[in-house]
């Protein structure tokens, strides 16, 4: 396929790693006018009237964790046990799932409660910064799935370890901006 | 694809092609024509304000005119010629035989153009956008810009904007990744240099500009409040963010630019770039303190003495990095043979006109002397000064310089002459009086202007200056009418430049290399005259061609695949662009079909067998 | 083009009624001083470098018999000099900039200042003197040697407000009061017009301000603070029935009658304005006339709904509205 | 889950860095929730969140081991984004007063 790079690094892992930092400018952007508008509500309900730190707490420590099952994963397939590889991969994914499902959960409570996304500038801004994220979240456990059902038909072994890593590092940065989110949103209400 | 030499010819071949030279000549095509358009909106503009008090054009759709021309210059026009140069020059200046991800190259093209299209599809419903390039909030929110006009301008740049990331990204891959071996950072050619950062430039700057055109899609399609002071908002914020991206946006037009004049100003003084390293820190000074003056597009908002006193120090630090670069070009002429070929004209003319450019933005760095200058003619006079006397004629010593390579045909130099005196006339005559107009209180986008206020003259002398720069094309197209015609055959190195591309034969085999050079310093085909005493066996001046170790044996040949993909997974985006208007269904149509462009693509074999 | 600059810096500022060059406050006199020094520094500059390009151009070019020059990698010295020439340019730059911008760019200084709300509306100006208990639109009156404090607001979208000869520009945001000051240093009317893009009249939404010796300025008062006066002749009261009866009084208030509207500018002292929406029309019966006839054509876009009126009425309500002065 | 892979040193360390993951979680809740740290409760969140921040890009992302272009350029990404936050919080008059 591809010869030796001038950096030694493979064009596609390179690749992700600029992604990342381009992806730093949206999150900063989207992150800065949470920040900017906090506290410049005008209309109720309130953050601190509907943020529930021990639930989010839960799945973050979900979402940290299955940063720890995706470098088990790539650990596994660079030493080509695909089994152990198949296990991390499905919980990393399933971990995700699980955030998700923990999202989708706070989203639909807050519209209850009566804060749908136009409602006020809390609503606005939240939704759309960890909806964002939530999306990055999605396309990453859908990535995962095509990469686990790969390993399942045998396609994926240790010669595609560069592929499981790629992948790997969009997740832990997904997991990255999910603590700077969890501190900046939830804790320093 | 098997390696013949040839390229495969007919539709097909250019909907699936993935070669960068290809993707550069459709680039360019397609910017060229949108400069033509954006150009007659400006003929237009400049009618209507020949004289005061003229009723040529309506109020709105004066505004729809200002709005289209600032907003496809900058992405239509600048933007994708810029990108053109970047693919046809950067692989062959690395010595690669193409982009680090071809088919995503490709891609970046087709919603750039699909972009440009939708934008333009709003002419003949007649429904153009008319908030100006920079659609400030609270003026292009639904409750004042009830039509979907705006909608045409967020839904365009945010489609078109992928591809700018895309195209980015890729760039910083290849020239990070492809270069040839012993092409090492600091003999990279200048042009590849300035790719180089503004790739980076576009990463980061694209994102914020993203987030604001998100907000602003939402503010007008569901409900929310994100600009709207009434909710608490505060509308200075999409100020900030188009900014943000804004000002990086202007040194993503120009820097390209300075990249090419710094490769034709050495190969027609027959000197070397002097002081190479100081040239290239100067361009990464000048990205990276582009992002830290965002604020002097804002200095009347009323931010305070502090934030004005910040950002306009900062901006008149740019001032200096943007000085050595003159200064560097000048000493490089200085004690050399200058040949003033067209490009070298173009280049000449640039170093010139973008000094008044600088001169005048240095003079509204100074937030208080900026008050009296900003939203007039006098920054009008300033961008285009540096728009035009930087970045077009970059673009033009460029596409003099290179388009012997690109085609194998000579442009005939008298007409290139014809060209650039007219085009120079023309900057001057249309831009200068406006500083003038601007400072007896002319503001911009003003479809006219009272009598009696002293500004008669001076817009009747930019209204012909107008009519000159219009002028100026005939030769240009001529001039392409006539090389197509009977264009004498350019030859490897018709410059005797001393850059990899010009290695090679013209136009170029569509493999580039036959053998991937070996690059042991700056200026490689010059390196007999550099240092004589390195002279090898077979060194001919102009000709000295970097060869391969003769122990190894020739590296396997591997080009890249056509591929449907790229236009399947634009046309997907296209839908959802187009969905965004307000069809929802047609959105998620187009969502499955960016889905099935995607996976299909992953799991298309990018790369075609080996071929000697 | 320096010939032109100075023929313009020096013409009399009658001919350039919106010129920023021709300074009559000291607030604009400052940014006036400031610019002609940056303006010196980048002449110098600017003939300098066209100069050393013009000499280069002309005696390196190539000529017959030229073999390929010494080749120069760089000189440290040089790139030392020409990073720190400019930069001291700029240094000499700043310090004015820095004093000029913590003088302008604050509240007014002066205590005793002449506050002035004004408010931004697509497209017209509405001024307030919230001591005085006036209400203007489009035309403000103040006092010779005697500091103004505008409070500047908008009403819809963003506007900039921009009287060259007085002072610089300051936006007009929503939501948000931003302050300009300056203090007038001769009598006479300056032209001024909005610098933000803010819609389709955009280009028309201009201003006046007349600064008066004070004691013009106390008579301006007295009479625009008061109520209307009742129209005298018959042909204006004949007017000020349909001006009562028709749909301008939901827009335009008249103080001392029932006419109350908020939306479009207060019409009280009409009669003693210099123009006609927002200076685009002299104020005389015949250009009121045509306004009131088709105000679209006048002033493409204004939001002043079209009532239709008979010639007499037109006629009637000319009468009217020049009365009240 | 296989035997090998517990024992592999690398996954001890992965190990290693999630628990320490999961306890700085766990500290920053509690501080969170502690009344007499109110006071410097944001230095103290801030300091967590960065080494969190540090721990997964410099172990589970392999920024520790990869090279100094890889660095540079998620360095300058990161650096330029907090620069434009922190410059617009400041221009918005979020720290202090």
């Amino acid at each position: 396929m591809e010869g030796p790079t001038s950096t030694g690094i493979p064009n596609r892992k390179l690749a992700m790693w600029t992604f990342i930092g381009s992806e730093c400018m949206l999150f900063g952007t989207l992150i800065a006018t949470y920040m900017i508008y906090r506290g410049r509500n005008l209309v109720p309900p309130y953050p601190h009237d509907l943020l529930n730190i021990p639930f989010i707490t839960v799945t973050t420590f979900v979402l940290l964790m299955s940063s720890l099952m995706m470098v088990l994963a790539l650990a596994a397939v660079q030493r080509n046990d695909l089994r152990a590889t198949k296990l991390w991969l499905g919980l990393t994914a399933l971990f995700g799932l699980i955030f998700l499902g923990g999202q989708y959960y706070e989203f639909s409570h807050f519209v209850h409660e009566g804060l749908p996304l136009s409602r006020n500038l809390f609503s606005s801004t939240f939704f759309v910064l960890t909806g964002t994220h939530g999306a990055h979240v999605a396309g990453g456990v859908i990535w995962l799935s095509t990469l686990l059902v790969r390993t399942v038909q045998g396609k994926l072994d240790a010669r595609h370890a560069e592929t499981v890593e790629i992948a790997g590092l969009y997740w832990h940065f997904v997991d990255i901006v999910w603590i700077i989110l969890f501190t900046l949103i939830y804790l320093l209400v | 694809m098997a390696m013949t030499g040839g390229y495969s010819t007919g539709i097909r071949s250019w909907l699936t092609t993935v070669d960068h030279k290809r993707i550069a000549i459709m680039y360019f095509v397609v910017g060229f024509v949108f400069l033509l358009i954006a150009g007659v909106e400006g003929q237009l503009i400049r009618l209507q304000l020949a004289a005061p008090e003229r009723s040529f054009l309506d109020p709105d759709l004066y505004n729809q005119l200002f709005t289209m021309h600032g907003t496809t210059m900058v992405f239509f026009a600048g933007m994708p010629l810029v990108v053109a140069f970047f693919n046809f020059v950067v692989p062959l200046q690395i010595g690669a035989r193409d982009v680090a991800f071809p088919r995503l190259n490709a891609f970046s093209f087709w919603v750039f153009l699909f972009g440009g299209l939708f934008l333009y599809s709003s002419v003949p419903l007649r429904v153009m956008p008319d908030g100006g390039w920079f659609a400030y909030m609270p003026l292009t929110n639904p409750e004042y810009s009830p039509g979907p006009g705006i909608d045409f301008y967020v839904l365009a740049l945010l489609i078109s904007g992928v591809g700018s990331i895309a195209g980015g990204l890729n760039f910083l891959v290849t020239i990070l990744n492809m270069r040839a071996p012993g092409m090492t950072f600091m003999r990279m050619p200048l042009f590849t240099w300035m790719a180089l950062i503004v790739s980076a430039l576009i990463l980061l700057a694209f994102p914020p500009f993203t987030v604001g055109l998100i907000f602003m899609l939402f503010d007008r399609s569901f409900g929310t409040h994100f600009f709207d002071a009434a909710a608490g908002a505060d509308p200075v914020l999409w100020q900030h963010l188009f900014w943000v991206f804004g000002h990086p946006e202007v040194y993503i037009l120009i820097l390209p630019a300075f990249g090419i004049v710094s490769d034709v100003i050495p190969t027609f003084s027959r000197k070397i770039l002097f002081g190479y390293p100081v040239v290239v820190f100067s361009g990464v000074l000048i990205a990276f303190l582009g992002f830290g003056v965002w604020v002097h597009h804002m200095f009347s908002v009323g931010l305070g003495p502090v934030v004005n006193a910040v950002f306009g120090g900062a901006t008149m630090l740019i001032a200096i990095p943007t000085g050595i670069k003159i200064f560097n070009w000048i000493a490089t002429m200085w004690g050399g043979r200058l040949r003033f070929r067209t490009a070298m004209l173009f280049a000449a003319g640039l170093v010139a006109t973008f000094t008044i450019g600088g001169l005048s933005g240095v003079m509204h760095s100074s937030p208080p002397a900026d008050l009296q200058q900003t939203d007039t003619y006098f920054v009008v006079a300033h961008f285009h000064y540096v728009l035009i006397g930087g970045t077009v004629f970059g673009l033009f010593c460029g596409f003099y310089y290179w388009f012997p390579k690109a085609t194998g045909r000579m442009l005939h130099e008298g007409l290139g002459k014809a060209h650039f005196w007219l085009s120079f006339l023309a900057l001057n005559v249309t831009f200068f009086p406006m500083h003038f107009s601007g400072l007896l209180g002319m503001p911009r986008r003003t479809y006219t202007y009272a009598e009696g206020l002293g500004l008669d003259v001076f817009n009747l002398i930019s209204t012909i200056g107008a009519f000159i720069f219009t002028l100026s094309f005939v030769p240009l197209v001529w001039n392409l009418w006539r090389t197509w015609r009977r264009g004498e055959a350019a030859g490897h190195n018709p410059w005797d430049a001393s850059t990899l591309e010009w290695t090679m034969a013209s136009p170029p085999p569509h493999y580039n290399f036959a053998e991937i050079p070996v690059v042991d310093r700056r200026d490689p085909l010059w390196h007999p005259y550099i240092e004589p005493e390195s002279r090898g066996e077979g060194d001919e001046p102009g000709g000295a061609v970097p060869r391969r170790q003769p122990e190894e044996p020739p590296a396997p040949v591997v080009m890249p695949n056509p591929s449907y993909w790229p236009l399947v997974l634009a046309v997907g985006m296209l839908l959802m662009t187009i969905g965004g208007l307000g069809s929802l269904g047609l959105t998620l149509f187009g969502l499955l079909v960016t889905a099935v462009g995607l996976f299909a693509w992953a799991f298309e074999p990018a790369f075609g067998d080996e071929a000697h | 083009m320096l010939f032109l600059g100075v023929l313009i810096s020096q013409g009399c500022g009658g001919e350039y009624p919106q010129s920023a060059l021709h300074p009559s406050s000291d607030s604009a006199t400052i940014l006036d001083r400031l610019f002609d020094q940056i303006f010196w520094w980048a002449v110098g500059v600017f003939v300098v470098v066209e100069g050393i390009l013009v000499y280069v151009f002309v005696r390196f070019r190539e000529r017959p018999g030229d073999t390929r020059p010494k080749q120069v990698h760089g000189h440290l010295l040089l790139e030392v000099g020409w990073t720190l020439a400019p930069a001291l340019i700029l240094v000499a730059i700043a310090i004015p900039t820095i004093r000029a911008i913590f003088i302008i760019d604050r509240s007014t200084p002066d205590p005793e200042a002449l506050v002035v709300e004004v408010i931004g509306k697509q497209w017209w100006w509405e001024f307030r003197y919230p001591e005085l208990g006036i209400v203007t639109a489009n035309e403000a009156h103040v006092p010779l040697g005697r500091t103004v404090d505008l409070r500047l607001r908008s009403a819809d979208v963003l506007h900039s407000f921009w009287i060259p000869r007085l002072a610089g520009k300051r936006d007009l945001v929503p939501g948000i009061e931003n302050q300009l000051w300056f203090r007038p240093d001769s009598v006479g009317v300056y032209h001024g017009q909005c610098a933000e893009f803010c819609g389709t009249a955009h280009a028309l939404m201009g201003m006046r301000l007349i600064v008066d010796e004070p004691d013009d300025f106390e008579r301006w008062v007295r009479a625009n603070a008061a109520p209307a006066s009742t129209p005298g002749d018959a042909e204006a009261r004949a007017g000020q029935g349909v001006f009562m009866a028709n749909a301008c009084v939901s827009c335009h208030a008249v103080r001392g009658t029932q006419a109350t509207g908020q939306f479009g500018p207060d019409l009280t002292h009409f009669g003693s304005r210099l123009t006609i929406a927002s200076g685009v029309l002299e104020n005389t019966p015949a250009n009121l006339a045509r306004w009131l006839d088709s105000t679209q054509h006048v002033k493409p876009g204004n939001l002043m709904p079209e009532v239709e009126l008979s010639d007499a009425q037109v006629r009637q309500l000319v009468a009217y509205l020049g009365s009240l002065r | 889950m296989s035997h090998s892979a517990e024992s592999h040193p690398s996954t001890r360390l992965y190990v290693a860095v999630a628990v320490i993951l999961a306890a700085l979680t766990a500290l920053e809740v509690m501080v969170f929730y502690i009344e007499a740290l109110a006071p410097v409760l944001i230095p103290i969140l801030l300091v967590m969140m960065a080494a969190k921040f540090a721990l997964v890009a410099m172990f589970f992302m392999h920024l520790k081991s990869d090279g100094p272009v890889l660095n540079a350029i998620f360095a300058w990404g990161a650096f330029i984004a907090t620069a434009i936050v922190v410059a617009l919080m400041a221009i918005y008059g979020k720290f202090g007063a």
